[in-house]
């Protein structure tokens, strides 16, 4: 089981290329979403790799602010669309903070695709059900392009999202006009559509992501995949929901978040038990989650 | 396996000629108590005595604190890899430190690969010596007390001379190169050498039973004796720090005062430390301290094993002898087990 | 100007802690010179009372942070005296080197830092870089070279670790020492540069009286910063345990600093006061920097510190290069500070540090826990000096304009480098 | 930050340490002035503007009397972001070592019984007073941690510094550990990084000079020395030296009396 090293093992290992170098990339544009919550577009400097960074839905890249420092953060944009990578970017720290304040056009560094992505490969051929609340819609808007542009290779597709209010509404414009989809099923909810004048009047629903559910009739549960994201709260109500709608542990997907400093598997800061977030996840599912010690209260 | 003889009359000359493939390193006397890896200035300095250095040789493959790029020199990440070119001969590793630098190849190798750390790997000759266990080796426990490979040469002591076992085609170079201070071995070195053997067996006085350890970390996650391991670990990470297979780091950059050209560094971390686990937000998954510790103990004997197949420590005994307060692991885990 | 006249300078800038030259003229007399202290107290003597004499060097060097290296090893000397220590030989050398380091660091600090861009008319070193770079640099370079020496010997370059009681907690090896002399004799260079820059710098002299001068006797022929006597310029010599007949500490109303008086008299001490007392002593280098210097000796003119400031440079980093040739010799084996029996007892420490004679005395019970303690600063004892040399210099200047005695006065309290921290801030002047 | 950064670097009672640690930085300083517009820095120059608002105040040492008091707060009014410098300015520093005698009994032991004009009040530190945005502890700040402060805040960012304990970096400088060889008392594991062990690099047990790490465990601490013989009493007088308002409000100084 351990690998026999040798010199030319040690040799080649040491010609790699090195995972810890970023690549060059330039922040193109900056679009404002919500307060805080913005999505930036990147593009590496250099064209070639634009063709061919490869990623799955619901992988990450290490994001470098130069001077500033790196941070883990998930990719929105889907593979089936090459030539930008899309970031939704929360405001949190150091890091998010500085590419708030970065004009656009400055360098920036991108290592990555790093985490196992969504099994995009292994969900084909089944139907999907998304379920997002707040900012968890951020990985998850990559593997629904993703299952659009590839609509004919996958089921029926719902996608159930709940904010707070209206303004917390990631990419608002592009899923209400999905609405108008006739394959997708995409249903909005607020909590509350306090609306102050001018404001844009919301045409979803009212209620919690979980009264959605009433809308999305005759789900084939054992054929569904569920993908998961969302605050504490939210995975306590959605789960249970899940679970009493008989979905087995091993179809619900979800995506963890830890403190990364490398994203390779080897700073350990991500470990949780012999998993590493990083690595084998950041999508587990179910079944793993509950397998893994220290796991968020839900 | 070619295994030759080395006459204690020539060993300083061995030492000596060693200078010829790379700077050489031995274990010297620091204090009372402890050794470090240092250069050799002189062969008389070898502390040959020594049983366990204070840092284990992972300090010449992941160093403590390293600038992995710099950047600000125009518009590009420029890798830098300290002592890329930098041939070193690592004398007198025992066999539980060569058995941590196998540990520390399947961490940095599998997956992604660490070029930082087989960059420096490649360019430093491994020269095992043999050891004495004390009181706080239990390396046997841990199947960490021989090795046959993962050194270019092993020299196993004798009364008066040294076995010398070529375990690499470098080290084999070096035995051709110095075959004037060699020997053949004698069907009386190799009784000798069992003799030895017999009596090194006896003198382990500390064992740790892992069979089925993980499954009994499994059934003791809310073991009280985390609790009192929680009240008792200052959380000084000393024992990370000195652990051959520990090998979390930190990464942050440094910035020059010009604001363009920084670094980034990584540095040594240890899942001890208060802010190991805190996410932005400032969430901690591992707020107390008893969760922190117990995490280093499920790391090394349950998590390790689940992912290769065998536990993350060699049973040098570094943390038994640099925990200030005395923690032991061996009684930690012989609690666990229940066999106080 | 026989008008009342009120001018307030609440801080003096460039001087190293909080104070103010408070001067009062009423109607064309001096009613009032005094030296205002800012600085808020810190009651050492009692804070190390209680603590035990291996931590009494490190929390007393927090007295001042510039001569932190003098007040850690005046400490020590004073406890090793109390419990009778006799120190190595190493441990000498390497103190003489940490003393030395010490004072090229406040030297050049005190000289290209704040006298030169007062001189030359700059706000201060930073802006004085814009049109003398060279000097400036030159200044920096010997500043870093005192503290490479502190941080290489003491452990730290402000506030040293290394030092102890009986010794050092480690000795810097061979290389590291090789590796400085090289730097000492580039330094020797730049300091030639400063003598001659001092060299051609006029000083004013405002007619100032023969003063009486105090600095410790070297204990061998030769220009020194430590010794167990302390001579007077009236002609006496006394053990440094009477040095509470030299410096009798005297507390006064404006100021949290307290001045000490001799003979009811003020005094100076510091490098004007070794040089006076001491300058026969000076060889090599420093030998010819006096002469280019200093014509005429003994000097009653302040703003000669300056000058002196500057042998002392040069002496310092000849000397440091002659402890290292010594430390060379000794050779370079591990050498642990010296065991001791604790008992209750009393002991006096004395150095030269750069601004005078500081005086540190405790009394310790059996355990080796202070009992009472007493420091006696450089910049207490020339405090009521300052005062006296300002009213002198009011006399002579106070017919002239007024700008040209506020920045008189700023010079002369200036070149006393007060590290006011220690004792204390700088200068304010009212007239009334 | 496209304009240069108005700053000033203040002391209030200290012995000017951390301000002269700045002026150590010997081969940066003429950066520094190029970098920053220093307005007020009266160590280093005449001519201060006390009145221009700051982007950044760097503030050393305490509060030991009412003036300091007022002149810190007028720092803070006139500086959008204040850096406290030195252990005295986040914990006390020696100054606040024996804040629980008080003034008046400490005025009289030092300046005799007739003297009663000495503005003395309690030493404090910067931060019981007014808000600190960066804390950069340190007896004196160590040069290297400045700089990186000083190049993030030029950056744009809110510098961060690692916070562990010193033990971890004499470890990794590969000292031998001085209580577990030598049984003495060194405040190596409730002490926070960032000198690089300077101490026991030496041989000389930590006296703590930078302040208690965030998460001080001191049960642990006391059951540690106490396994080699030493008394709670020794160490509170050893740990009291720099931060003692730090450890008083751990309830621990008033357990001896
Ligand atoms: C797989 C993955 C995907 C993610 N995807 C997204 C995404 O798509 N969008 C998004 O907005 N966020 C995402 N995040 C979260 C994001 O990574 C964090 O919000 C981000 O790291 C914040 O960085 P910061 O520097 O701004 O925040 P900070 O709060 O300044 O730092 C972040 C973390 O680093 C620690 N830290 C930093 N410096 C130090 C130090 N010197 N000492 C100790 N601790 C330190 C903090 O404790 C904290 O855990 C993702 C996280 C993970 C793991
Ligand atoms: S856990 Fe302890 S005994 Fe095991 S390898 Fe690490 S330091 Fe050695
Ligand atoms: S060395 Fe001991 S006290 Fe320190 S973190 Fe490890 S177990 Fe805890
Ligand atoms: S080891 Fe301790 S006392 Fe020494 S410099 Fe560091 S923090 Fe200060």
């Amino acid at each position: 089981m351990t690998p026999q090293h040798t010199l030319l093992d040690y040799s080649s290992k040491a010609r790699v290329q090195n995972v810890m170098l970023p690549q060059l990339a330039r922040l193109v544009r900056v679009i404002p979403m919500v307060q805080d919550n913005y999505l930036f577009l990147f593009r590496f400097e250099d064209p070639h790799l634009n063709e061919t960074f490869v990623y799955k839905p619901g992988q990450f890249v290490e994001l470098t602010i130069i001077g500033t420092g790196e941070a883990p953060i998930s990719i929105s944009s889907t593979p089936t669309r090459k030539g930008v990578l899309e970031m939704c970017v929360r405001r949190m720290g150091r890091v998010t903070n500085a590419l708030y304040n970065l004009p656009e056009n400055s360098f920036v560094g991108i290592r990555g695709p790093y985490g196992n992505g969504y099994p995009v490969e292994d969900m084909k051929g089944h139907d999907v059900l998304i379920v997002a609340g707040g900012l968890g819609m951020a990985p998850l808007r990559s593997l629904l392009n993703y299952i659009l542009d590839n609509r004919n290779q996958f089921g029926r597709l719902i996608l159930m999202y709940g904010t707070k209010t209206p303004d917390d509404v990631l990419f608002r414009d592009e899923l209400e006009s999905l609405t108008r989809r006739g394959d997708l099923e995409c249903l909005l909810a607020v909590e509350q559509a306090y609306q102050y004048p001018g404001a844009h009047p919301w045409r979803g629903k009212i209620g919690l992501v979980t009264d959605l559910f009433q809308y999305a009739k005759n789900i084939d549960v054992p054929n569904t995949i569920a993908a998961i994201c969302g605050p504490p709260i939210f995975y306590k109500f959605v789960l249970e929901k899940l679970l009493k709608m008989n979905f087995s542990k091993d179809h619900i997907l979800m995506s963890l978040e830890r403190r990364m400093e490398c994203g390779v598997g080897k700073c350990g800061h991500c470990a949780i038990g012999y998993k590493y977030t990083c690595i084998d996840g950041p999508i587990f599912t179910y079944w793993d989650v509950i397998n893994m010690p220290e796991l968020i209260e839900f | 396996m070619k295994i030759l003889k080395l006459p204690k009359a020539n060993f300083q000359k061995f030492l000596l000629s060693l200078k010829n493939y790379g700077e050489v390193h031995i274990p010297k006397k620091k204090s009372e108590e402890s050794y470090v890896f240092a250069p050799m200035e002189d062969p008389s300095e070898v502390a040959l005595e020594y049983l366990r250095t204070i840092i284990p040789p992972k300090k010449y493959f992941f160093k403590p604190k390293e600038s992995i790029f710099h950047y600000g020199d125009g518009n590009h990440f420029n890798e830098h890899i300290e002592d890329i070119d930098k041939k070193i001969v690592l004398f007198g590793l025992h066999p539980c430190d060569i058995h941590g630098l196998k540990i520390l190849d399947i961490v940095f190798g599998t997956g992604y690969i660490d070029k930082y750390y087989f960059a420096r790997r490649r360019n430093v000759l491994i020269i095992g010596l043999s050891c004495m266990p004390d009181e706080r080796c239990f390396c046997r426990s841990m199947g960490t007390d021989a090795t046959e490979d993962g050194f270019d040469l092993f020299l196993s002591e004798l009364k008066n001379s040294y076995l010398v076992t070529v375990g690499s085609s470098q080290g084999d170079d070096i035995t051709n190169d110095l075959k004037d201070l060699l020997g053949e071995i004698t069907k009386k070195d190799t009784n000798e050498y069992l003799k030895i053997r017999n009596e090194r067996k006896k003198r382990f006085k500390l064992q740790l039973d892992i069979s089925d350890l993980p499954y009994i970390l499994e059934l003791q996650r809310e073991s009280e004796v985390w609790d009192d391991l929680g009240k008792k670990c200052l959380c000084c990470g000393s024992c990370s720090m000195v652990c051959p297979t520990c090998s979390c780091f930190n990464v942050y950059d440094n910035l020059s005062l010009d604001t363009k050209k920084g670094e980034r560094i990584r540095q040594w971390d240890s899942c001890l430390f208060k802010d190991y686990a805190v996410v932005a937000g400032g969430h901690n998954f591992r707020a107390n301290r008893a969760d922190r510790v117990r995490n280093r103990y499920y790391h090394k004997q349950h998590g390790f094993v689940t992912q290769f197949g065998k536990p993350s420590c060699t049973g040098c005994g570094r943390c038994i002898q640099y925990c200030p307060t005395q923690i032991h692991v061996v009684e930690v885990f012989n609690k666990i087990r229940g066999e106080e | 100007m026989d008008k009342d006249r009120k001018i307030v300078v609440p801080h003096l800038g460039r001087v190293e802690g909080h104070g103010g030259i408070d001067v009062e003229i009423e109607k064309g007399d001096i009613s009032k010179v005094n030296m205002e202290i800012f600085e808020g107290s810190r009651f050492y003597e009692v804070l190390i009372i209680g603590k035990k004499y291996s931590e009494i060097s490190s929390i007393v060097s927090r007295v001042c942070g510039i001569c932190s290296a003098g007040h850690t090893l005046t400490s020590q000397m004073a406890t090793e005296n109390a419990f009778q220590i006799k120190i190595t030989q190493r441990t000498e050398f390497l103190r003489g080197l940490l003393l030395h380091g010490e004072a090229i660091e406040s030297h050049a600090l005190h000289l290209g830092c704040l006298v030169l861009p007062d001189l030359l008319g700059y706000d201060g070193p930073l802006s004085m870089a814009k049109d003398y770079p060279k000097e400036v640099t030159i200044a920096l370079n010997l500043k870093k070279l005192g503290n490479k020496i502190q941080e290489l010997i003491g452990g730290r370059a402000i506030h040293p670790i290394n030092a102890v009681v009986g010794g050092f907690g480690k000795c810097p090896s061979k290389t590291q020492l090789e590796q400085l002399k090289i730097e000492l004799q580039k330094g020797l260079e730049m300091s030639d540069a400063i003598v001659d820059l001092f060299s051609k710098i006029k000083l004013p002299d405002f007619n100032f009286k023969e003063g009486i001068y105090s600095a410790l006797l070297p204990k061998e022929e030769r220009y020194s910063y430590l010794g167990d006597y302390i001579y007077t310029s009236d002609g006496i010599t006394r053990p440094i345990s009477e040095f509470r007949k030299v410096c009798h500490e005297k507390v006064v109303a404006h100021s949290t600093a307290k001045q000490s008086l001799y003979n009811n008299q003020p005094f100076m001490v510091g490098a004007l006061a070794r040089i006076n007392i001491n300058h026969k002593y000076l060889t090599g280098k420093a030998k010819e920097a006096l002469d280019k210097l200093f014509p005429i000796l003994p000097s009653h003119n302040p703003l000669h510190i300056n000058y002196a400031q500057a042998v002392e440079l040069v002496h310092s980093i000849e000397r440091s290069i002659q402890l290292i040739k010594f430390l060379f010799e000794i050779g370079f084996e591990h050498e642990e500070p010296v065991q001791f029996e604790v008992f209750a007892s009393k002991g006096v420490g004395a150095i030269e540090v750069p601004r005078g004679t500081l005086y540190h005395y405790y009394e310790f019970n059996d355990k080796g826990e202070v009992v009472e303690a007493d420091i006696i600063t450089p910049t207490a004892q020339n405090l009521a000096n300052v005062e006296k040399n300002m009213r002198e210099a009011v006399k002579t200047l106070m017919q002239g304009p007024l700008n040209t005695l506020q920045s008189s006065l700023e010079n002369i309290a200036r070149a006393y480098d007060p590290c006011i921290s220690c004792a204390t801030h700088l200068v304010r002047i009212k007239f009334k | 930050m496209t304009k240069k950064p108005k700053i000033g670097i203040f002391g209030l009672t200290s012995c000017a340490g951390d301000q002269l640690a700045i002026l150590n930085c010997e081969d940066e300083l003429l950066t520094i002035a190029d970098a920053f517009d220093i307005l007020d820095w009266e160590m280093a120059k005449t001519n201060n503007d006390k009145v221009t608002e700051l982007d950044i105040a760097f503030v050393e040492g305490v509060v030991a009397q009412t003036r300091d008091l007022e002149a810190l707060q007028a720092i803070r009014k006139r500086s959008k972001l204040l850096v406290a410098i030195g252990t005295c300015a986040v914990w006390g520093g020696v100054a606040a070592m024996k804040n629980q005698i008080p003034r008046e009994i400490l005025k009289k032991e030092v300046y005799g019984e007739e003297i009663n004009v000495v503005d003395s009040v309690e030493a404090l530190p910067v931060r019981s007073f007014v808000k600190t945005d960066i804390l950069l502890p340190g007896c004196p700040i160590e040069k290297e941690q400045f700089l990186q402060i000083a190049a993030s805040l030029l950056h744009g960012d809110l510098p961060e510094l690692l916070n562990f304990s010193v033990c971890s970096e004499c470890k990794m400088r590969e000292n031998a550990c001085l209580v577990v060889e030598k049984g003495e008392i060194c405040c190596g594991a409730l002490t926070v990084s960032g000198c690089n062990a300077r101490c026991p690099s030496h041989n000389i047990p930590c006296g703590g000079c930078h302040g208690p790490i965030e998460e001080v465990h001191y049960d642990a601490n006391y059951t540690m020395f106490a396994q080699r013989g030493i008394t709670k009493e020794e160490i509170q007088t050893k740990m009291s030296n720099f931060a003692a308002p730090a450890w008083m409000g751990q309830k621990l100084l008033s357990e001896i009396k």
